[in-house]
């Protein structure tokens, strides 16, 4: 597998390290731990395109976000993390 | 049909014309008292269980392929119970029995060959590790030997014990560990339950759950029509999130893929099962002769059933690190499982949230050596609706309540157990 | 003819005359020539039988002349460099070859376990699934042994691989596997065009089929045509071309793997060179033009040694001018299959007969028969007698029913062609069934990759020519090259007409897996056992698991399964083709990372001196540490560690402790972001403070200690653990990328920047005013205990300074630029000699956290809280940080949990051991009374005894109690008392004063 | 007093064994290791990218590179290190972490590196052959031309790797290695490069 890096150009898999679904969001320091359990444990696991956190920890060490499909590796978009770099974020 | 040298011998003289199929390849009925999914090892040994143990003989086992197409048949044929968590400890120990006399029971020679299964340590924190789960092992009445450096060099030679980055130290051994062959214990729980009456129903996958009005799993939807059921356990390790989801249910569960391998055959040339504990390697040989291996999981997501080389790579490299003799035995074949990876590394047998269905789940890369005592203990919820006292740990509900079974202590990261 | 190889024709072929190479097989030395591989050497030295089968010890031959063979497998080379299963017909020839047979005992030619046949009725498909049952002990004791003994093959070396391998990345737009007609053409053209291309070619040669057909090119002869096209390729920059280089799998992003057998065809590799080189090619496009592979015809007998592939008899012929047989016989059923009857002519050799199982025969082949003076017999072999000594004759049965005999000392046979599918279909494509070829062709290939010529089905020559050219052409399109392709050669296509004959029925054992000693009875027997699909009969028959990977088998044997089970071919389908595409050496695919380099190793900037000093090195990681210093006269470790221990506690000693991670945390933000990593606060440390913190997964289990300290308002000097180093930066970079995008906050590695040391002992302070410039204040005022900031040493060098403790001792830690790493080392031994500095490694360093009751790895184990580690009041009310829910969960904070405590045994002679565990005292160990274990021990030289930390439940509820601690793996069971976890200065006064 | 001194030592310094390595004859591969430079990583603060680039450009006279590429200065080489961040090159002292700091205060967060990594030359004739044993991104000339830079990895350590201008006709590359790997990745490119002769050497000079 290779992964086009937005910073770095089409690199080897050995070059990322996997976290896992970008899907979830971290909820907020009031929420439930419900919300937190769901966030930390539950999965869709999609067979098929998922949007994905790898980390360039080989090359420039930003976080990517990868949409791959599941089924055939296929990689079909690369953004990066917000905060890679040094871009103004929120507020 | 009962088999044994005199049948075979009998069978023989006749050009062996007439041998009956090991298991009825049968139609669904439109009524079971059970329905399992997955004509895997654990949804077969399930459905045997049922038949013999609990009294329930009209079940149905729904496979989508053909028997033993899953994980059952891709796996590195290895079975051990050396576990240091409760919860494991206690179920790989009761699935090791059932293995030790599973060929009486099933009238089915899976080749059972307990040939011993070693943990290699190269450290002293790797040893006072492997001290505690052994003597673990050992409190509960499994056997457990630790071994020096010393022990091994007699024992193996052939390690790399003094060219290493990590020389080896010693290891945690099982005697009792070794490995079975895996075709043959799908093929020996469908003999064995087609005998008792069970409907093993191949290429029939299910596509949905039927419903009462109050939510209750009453039936499923296949490719073969409706079928009704009293009750539906689902055993589809690797698939477990997509049948899970016709019922709405998300699952603490990622689908990983794991790469093992097979090499040419070669006399024998290692005896037991063993794992390199400086990196990614374990390796066995089989009765046929082929050095069967693998190492971890390739990290990502997958559904693929195929892996890359990255990890393809580090496997050999940790075969060479430990077995410096095996670089000229050539790499025959690789393939790839999907491991049903939960967030603490072990297993799911419970009731799920949805009233008539049961989740058989989370094997990770050990379902093959639970085979039997996963089958037994689903039964056992199916039949009683309660847990039995072996899987009493394995709850759905261990996340909320913070009782993770955690043998790795890695977390909630299913790529790193 | 010449000398020993009697079988050797006086001209022709590609072999190098002038080059004679001797070689040895079981034991007998033979001759041949630069060119050949030991199976056309052997054919040239006349030698048909060559080894034995897997399951009946079956006498076989040579059946093929390339990577498809199941028989002619040889142990090939000796001693440490034995390689088993080595292909005779791939294997080259060199000066002083060895070769043995396997699989035989005690010999090829008298084989006892050629026994094996008289229980063939029985050993039949899975034969063993139905006894061996009983009794339940005899399997691992006897049957099983005798079973393992007899299968296997050849013989592994059984010492570590002298040779060397390495791996490699190469890059282009196609990548090509096979140089046959349609690979030479799909080279040229995408060459032509411009492409960065690689050819691959397992051969030693180009040409392929090209090699032992001919043809006509161009209107050229095929061998001068090649020669030109390889001169144009070479001629060409970024056109590479590998032989002896197999592209056996295709990856995700278009990344192929390829061996290269770079040393093979030499005794041993040259000095400084390696045996093999495995390739991770990335190409944009792939062109899969490996050809196919002739199939055999299942009849009874057909394992006979002198049995050969149709189109291997003319590879022996043309290619290497070996004689096969002197009266051949050829069973066929295309078209195809005559180019053999007319290679032996053109040889002199005499054709006994061809025994066609198509209805017609062309006018060309009835008049080269009338001139060959040899019968076309329509209709098909039914048996062949001979046996290990080779064919004599063969019985044919003709269309409508009669019976005749063959004479003759060799049979080719050709079942028509299977394309090399192999490639294609490894991302689980299936291939798709073409009826006029009656073959499996490419379908649903991966990304990137087309099939060309005859791996694509396309069987002429020319046809070949205009696939690879075409496909060359796109590729480099696709790939952005536009360069003219000029013209494309140009050859005739022969005619293909083919009959589909998978399986003479007849008495006699008719093997479909030659090497598995699969029969076709085997398969029936299968299906008669509702082993009907194809995974089932591959797993209950073992067809298609051989060396060979069921290159002549599979098709074979799923046809003689269509048959009985009334499918057609296409509906019974084919099993999933899986990688690698021919057997790879385990050692390829580990290149250099064995032994010493299995991984890297880290040493730390005073590692030299330290080795000077004669210190122990332990692994921990990739780093070498100094584990403990030996004097002379020490009678062992424990002796050098306790010295060491005395030494700090009574005097001073430093330690290298650059191992910890170390990251540099800037930002304006930087303070909010620790506190959400740790669950203490940072935001609230004044500049040239150090805090101990601890930080947490999100599921609430501790994840990672150490000191932070704050350099400036916006700097902050963190420190993680040895072990974690690398997953926390990791960890820190996805809190600052992903989770908190909005902060302030920047991270840079430092661990490398800095040699760091602890000096630690109540004369610390002495020693550093010796090394630190006078001007800095180091007393308890100037400098107080979790003070950090930056220092001048002496000579001008600035330096960081921390005051604080894991020993428990009055301590600093020093760091300095890592360049200055080792004259630090030295210069602390100067400036120490007057109060006895003594160096310390890891060993005593552990010694004084566990006297002092510090956690550390073995506490750290992935699955206990900060309370569990008695650190809970770290734990801030005020604030969110990662973990902090999940922490809270009711079996996280049960009051039954296993926490730290100390732990020392009521014998102070005792040694405590790490991994006992620890039940309550007058019971029966068991399940349910395991309340927790040793995690951690060592000597104290204070207390004059082995104490320990353990993980036990209530532990800390429970100090003063008695228990067992309980050891069955080392027969061992001794009291042991509960104690506080500090053993040592518990007011901690020490290590403030 | 205690009489000690402060010498420097390279993280290859007990290595490297100048002269000739492998295959007699004429090298096919030239080792240099590059000895006490100075190396700041300079990182942009959060919405100060451009600030920080308009600083460089002020400071050196050249744009900082914005993407993977290495640009020289008069007395300093800019070689990009990731989003938003570069690595300064130096040597002297000049371009040291203190004389930057004041420089980049507000735009910019320091590091010093200067200890952290060992700098190897690579060039000659095979040399691009050998470094594909040990790098997994495409060197041809059409796509890593001079100037070119990476993060990358080899042999599973972390490199920054940059195209130097051709000396005498040959391409030269230059390595950045985090010190406390250097000797163990030197040991792995020397058995690469042994089979084409290698000649090793080391300087105090940039190249």
């Amino acid at each position: 597998m290779r992964i086009t890096c937005p910073f770095c150009g089409e690199r080897e898999l050995g070059e990322f390290t996997y976290l896992g679904d970008a899907k979830p969001q971290r909820p907020a320091a009031d929420a439930s731990e419900e919300a937190v359990y769901d966030y930390v444990y539950l999965r869709d696991n999609i067979a098929g395109v998922m949007s994905e956190h790898w980390y360039h920890g080989g090359g420039c060490r930003a976080w990517l976000k990868v949409t791959r499909n599941t089924l055939t590796h296929e990689i079909s978009a690369v953004e990066p993390a917000a905060g890679a770099g040094a871009a103004k974020v929120g507020a | 049909m009962k088999y044994s040298i005199f049948s075979l011998a009998r069978a023989a003289l006749s050009g062996h014309k007439n041998w009956k199929p090991t298991w009825r390849d049968a139609a669904p009925k439109d009524r079971y008292d059970v329905v399992i999914i997955g004509g895997g090892g654990h949804g077969l040994a399930t459905a045997w269980f049922l038949a013999s143990e609990f009294g329930i003989r009209n079940v149905a086992v729904l496979e989508k392929g053909w028997i033993g197409s899953g994980n059952a048949g891709r796996n590195t044929t290895i079975i051990r119970s050396n576990y240091g968590l409760p919860g494991n400890t206690g179920f790989y120990e009761l699935s090791m029995k059932l293995w030790e006399k599973m060929e009486q029971d099933l009238n089915y020679n899976a080749m059972v060959s307990q040939r011993g299964v070693l943990n290699l340590y190269h450290s002293d924190a790797q040893r006072d590790a492997f001290a505690r789960r052994g003597n673990t092992m050992r409190i509960n009445g499994i056997d457990a030997e630790l071994l020096d450096q010393a022990a091994l060099r007699k024992m193996l030679p052939f390690l790399n014990f003094d060219n290493a980055r990590f020389p080896v130290q010693g290891g945690l051994l099982q005697r009792r560990g070794g490995t079975a062959r895996h075709d043959a214990v799908v093929w020996g729980y469908a003999h064995a339950a087609s005998e008792l009456g069970v409907d093993i129903i191949q290429n029939c996958e299910v596509t949905g759950f039927t419903r009462d009005a109050n939510g209750k799993v009453i039936g499923v939807e296949t490719s073969r029509g409706k079928i009704s059921a009293g009750k539906v356990g689902m055993a589809v390790a690797g698939s477990s999130s997509r049948v899970a989801a016709m019922a709405g249910l998300r699952l603490p569960i990622e689908s990983h893929v794991l790469q093992a391998f097979v090499s040419e055959a070669i006399k024998p040339l290692i005896p037991g099962v063993m794992t390199f504990g400086a990196g990614h390697f374990y390796v066995s040989q089989s009765d046929k002769g082929g050095l069967v291996f693998g190492g971890d999981i390739d990290g990502y997501n997958s559904y693929a059933q195929r892996g890359n080389l990255p990890v393809m790579e580090d496997v050999c490299e940790g075969g060479m690190a430990l077995i410096p003799m095996i670089g000229r035995v050539r790499l025959l074949r690789q393939w790839g499982g999907i491991m049903d990876m939960s967030m603490d590394g072990s297993p799911i047998i419970d009731k799920s949230p949805v009233d008539g269905l049961y989740i058989n789940a989370g094997w990770c890369y050990g379902g093959f050596k639970a085979t039997p005592g996963s089958g037994f203990v689903f039964a056992h919820l199916i039949a009683r609706d309660q847990s039995h006292k072996e899987a009493a740990l394995f709850r759905l509900d261990r996340f909320q309540r913070g009782a993770m079974i955690d043998e790795k202590g890695q977390g909630a990261q299913p790529n790193l157990h | 003819m010449r000398g020993d190889q009697a079988n050797r024709l006086n001209n022709g072929g590609l072999i190098d005359r002038s080059a004679p190479l001797n070689f040895r097989f079981d034991g007998k030395t033979f001759s041949g020539f630069r060119g050949d591989t030991l199976a056309s050497a052997l054919v040239a030295n006349g030698v048909k039988l060559v080894g034995r089968s897997f399951k009946y010890h079956r006498p076989r031959g040579i059946l093929t002349a390339g990577s498809e063979e199941p028989n002619a497998l040889v142990e090939l080379r000796s001693g440490a460099r034995r390689e088993a299963n080595t292909k005779a017909t791939t294997a080259e020839l060199y000066e002083g070859l060895e070769a043995a047979s396997q699989n035989r005992w005690p010999s090829l030619n008298f084989d006892v376990m050629s026994v094996n046949q008289l229980f063939a009725p029985i050993f039949v498909a899975g034969f063993y699934y139905k006894t061996f049952m009983w009794p339940a002990k005899f399997w691992e004791a006897i049957y099983e042994p005798a079973i393992r003994r007899a299968a296997g093959l050849g013989r592994a070396a059984q010492v570590p691989d002298p040779d060397h391998y390495e791996k490699a990345w190469a890059h282009c737009d196609v990548v090509i596997a096979g140089s046959g007609p349609a690979g030479l053409a799909a080279a040229l053209a995408a060459g032509r065009s411009g492409a960065r291309v690689i050819l691959c070619e397992e051969d030693f040669v180009l040409g392929g089929r090209l090699l032992a057909d001919g043809g006509t090119i161009d209107g050229l002869p095929a061998a001068e045509w090649v020669a030109r096209t390889l001169a144009e390729l070479l001629a060409m920059p970024d056109v590479r071309i590998m032989t002896r280089t197999t592209l056996f799998g295709v990856y995700d992003g278009g990344t192929y793997g390829a061996i290269e057998r770079v040393n093979d065809h030499l005794p041993t590799p040259p000095e400084h060179q390696v045996r093999q080189r495995l390739w991770r090619i990335v190409a944009k496009r792939s062109i899969v033009a490996a050809g196919s592979i002739e199939r055999p015809i299942v009849f009874a007998g057909n394992d006979t040694p002198g049995v050969m592939m149709a189109s291997a008899m003319r590879n022996y012929i043309n290619r290497y001018a070996a004689v096969p047989a002197r009266r051949i016989a050829l069973f066929t059923n295309n078209e195809d299959g005559w180019r053999t009857a007319e290679t032996a002519i053109a040889a002199g050799l005499q054709v006994a007969a061809v025994i066609d199982a198509r209805p017609d025969v062309s006018p060309a082949h009835r008049s080269l028969a009338s001139k060959g003076g040899f019968p076309v017999l329509h209709g098909s072999v039914a048996g062949v007698d001979g046996g290990k000594a080779g064919v004599r004759k063969i019985s044919v049965s003709l269309t409508g029913g009669a019976r005749a005999e063959v004479e003759a000392d060799g049979l080719a046979v050709s079942g028509g062609w299977n394309p090399a599918v192999g490639l294609t279909s490894y991302h689980r494509g299936r291939p798709k069934w073409r009826d006029d070829i009656a073959a499996f062709v490419p379908d649903g290939a991966p990304p990137g990759m087309v099939a060309a010529g005859a791996a694509n089905g396309a069987f002429g020559l020319g046809a070949c020519l205009r696939e690879g050219f075409e496909a060359g052409a796109a590729a480099a399109r696709d790939a952005g090259r536009s360069g003219s392709t000029g013209s494309m050669p140009i050859a005739d296509d022969a005619a293909f007409s083919l009959t589909p004959l998978w399986h003479v029925a007849g008495k006699g054992k008719a093997f479909v897996d030659q090497q598995h000693d699969v029969t076709a009875s085997d398969v029936e027997l299968a299906q008669r056992e509702g082993f009907e699909s194809v995974e089932h009969l591959k797993r209950y028959t073992t067809l298609g698991m051989a060396t060979d990977q069921g290159k002549t088998s599979n098709v074979a044997g799923l046809a003689i399964m269509a048959a009985v089970t009334g499918k057609s071919i296409p509906e019974t389908g084919t099993t999933i083709y899986r990688p690698p595409y021919v057997p790879v050496a385990i050692g390829a695919f580990a290149g250099h990372h064995r032994d010493e380099n299995f991984h890297a190793t880290r040493l730390t900037p005073s590692h030299h001196w330290a080795a000077e000093q004669g210190a122990i090195f332990v692994d921990t990681g990739l780093w070498k540490r100094a584990q403990w210093y030996p004097r002379a006269g020490e009678k062992d470790w424990l002796e050098s560690v306790t010295r060491e221990v005395k030494a700090v506690r009574s005097g001073v000693g430093f330690c290298d402790v650059s191992t910890l991670g170390k990251i540099d945390v800037h930002g304006r933000d930087a303070g909010t972001f620790l506190d959400r990593v740790y669950i203490n606060a940072f935001s609230s440390l004044a500049v040239g403070k150090a805090r101990y913190g601890l930080m947490l997964r999100e599921d609430g289990i501790v994840y990672d200690d150490g000191t932070t300290s704050r350099l400036a308002e916006d700097h902050y000097f963190l420190t993680t653990t040895t072990a974690k180093a690398g997953l926390v930066m990791q960890h820190l970079e996805f809190c600052r990328q992903v989770l908190f995008p909005e902060l302030d906050v920047q991270l840079t590695s430092v661990s490398d920047q800095w040699a760091q040391f602890s000096i630690a002992g109540p004369k610390t302070r002495d020693l550093l005013k010796e090394i630190v410039d006078p001007a800095e204040d180091l007393s308890n005022e100037g400098f107080p205990f979790m003070g950090a900031r930056e220092v001048k040493l002496r000579g001008g060098l600035k330096a960081r300074l921390f005051r604080i403790s894991f020993s428990g001792e009055m301590a600093f830690e020093i760091s300095v630029p890592a360049r200055y790493g080792e004259a630090m080392a030295r210069n602390l031994m100067i400036a120490g000699k007057p109060f006895g500095v003594t160096p310390y490694g890891t060993e005593a360093l552990g010694v004084m956290r566990i006297e002092k009751g510090h956690v550390a790895g073995p506490e750290l184990n992935g699955t206990t809280t900060a309370a569990d580690l008695g650190l809970g009041k770290m734990m801030s009310t005020k604030k969110d940080f990662i973990g902090r829910v999940m922490a809270g969960r009711e079996a996280l904070v049960a009051p039954d949990r296993q926490v730290v405590v100390g732990i020392k045994p009521t014998d102070k002679a005792r040694r405590l051991r790490s991994g006992a565990h620890i039940i309550p005292k007058g019971e029966t160990p068991g399940p349910d009374n395991d309340q927790g274990y040793v995690t951690s021990v060592c000597f104290s030289p204070v207390v004059d005894q082995w104490i320990g930390l353990g993980l036990v439940e209530r532990g800390r509820e429970r100090i003063g109690e008695i228990v067992r601690a309980h050891d069955p793996l080392r027969g061992e069971d001794y009291d042991v008392e509960l104690c506080n976890s500090v053993f040592y200065d518990p007011d901690g006064g020490r290590q403030r004063g | 007093m205690a009489d000690f001194s402060w010498d420097v030592r390279s993280p290859l310094d007990r290595t490297l064994v100048a002269g000739p390595y492998g295959v007699q004859g004429d090298a096919g591969v030239a080792l240099t290791e590059i000895r006490n430079f100075d190396l700041v990583q300079v990182m942009a603060r959060r919405g100060k990218a451009s600030e920080m680039a308009q600083t460089a450009q002020a400071r050196f006279g050249v744009a900082a590179p914005e993407t993977p590429k290495a640009v020289g200065a008069s007395d300093a080489t800019l070689i990009w290190s990731g989003p938003d961040q570069f690595f300064m090159l130096s040597k002297g002292g000049k371009h040291s972490i203190e004389a930057l700091a004041p420089v980049f205060a507000g735009s910019a967060s320091l590091s010093d590196q200067s200890h952290a990594r060992a700098l190897i030359n690579v060039s000659g004739e095979k040399a691009r052959t050998m470094l594909a044993k040990l790098s997994s991104i495409d060197l041809h000339p059409d796509v890593f031309g001079v100037g070119a830079a990476a993060a990358t990895s080899m042999d599973h350590t972390s490199v920054t790797l940059w195209r130097g201008t051709d000396r005498n006709g040959q391409v030269v590359f230059n390595l950045l290695v985090f010190a406390t790997f250097a000797q163990s990745l030197w040991h792995t490119i020397l058995d690469s490069a042994a089979e084409y002769g290698v000649t090793i050497g080391h300087s105090e000079d940039l190249a």
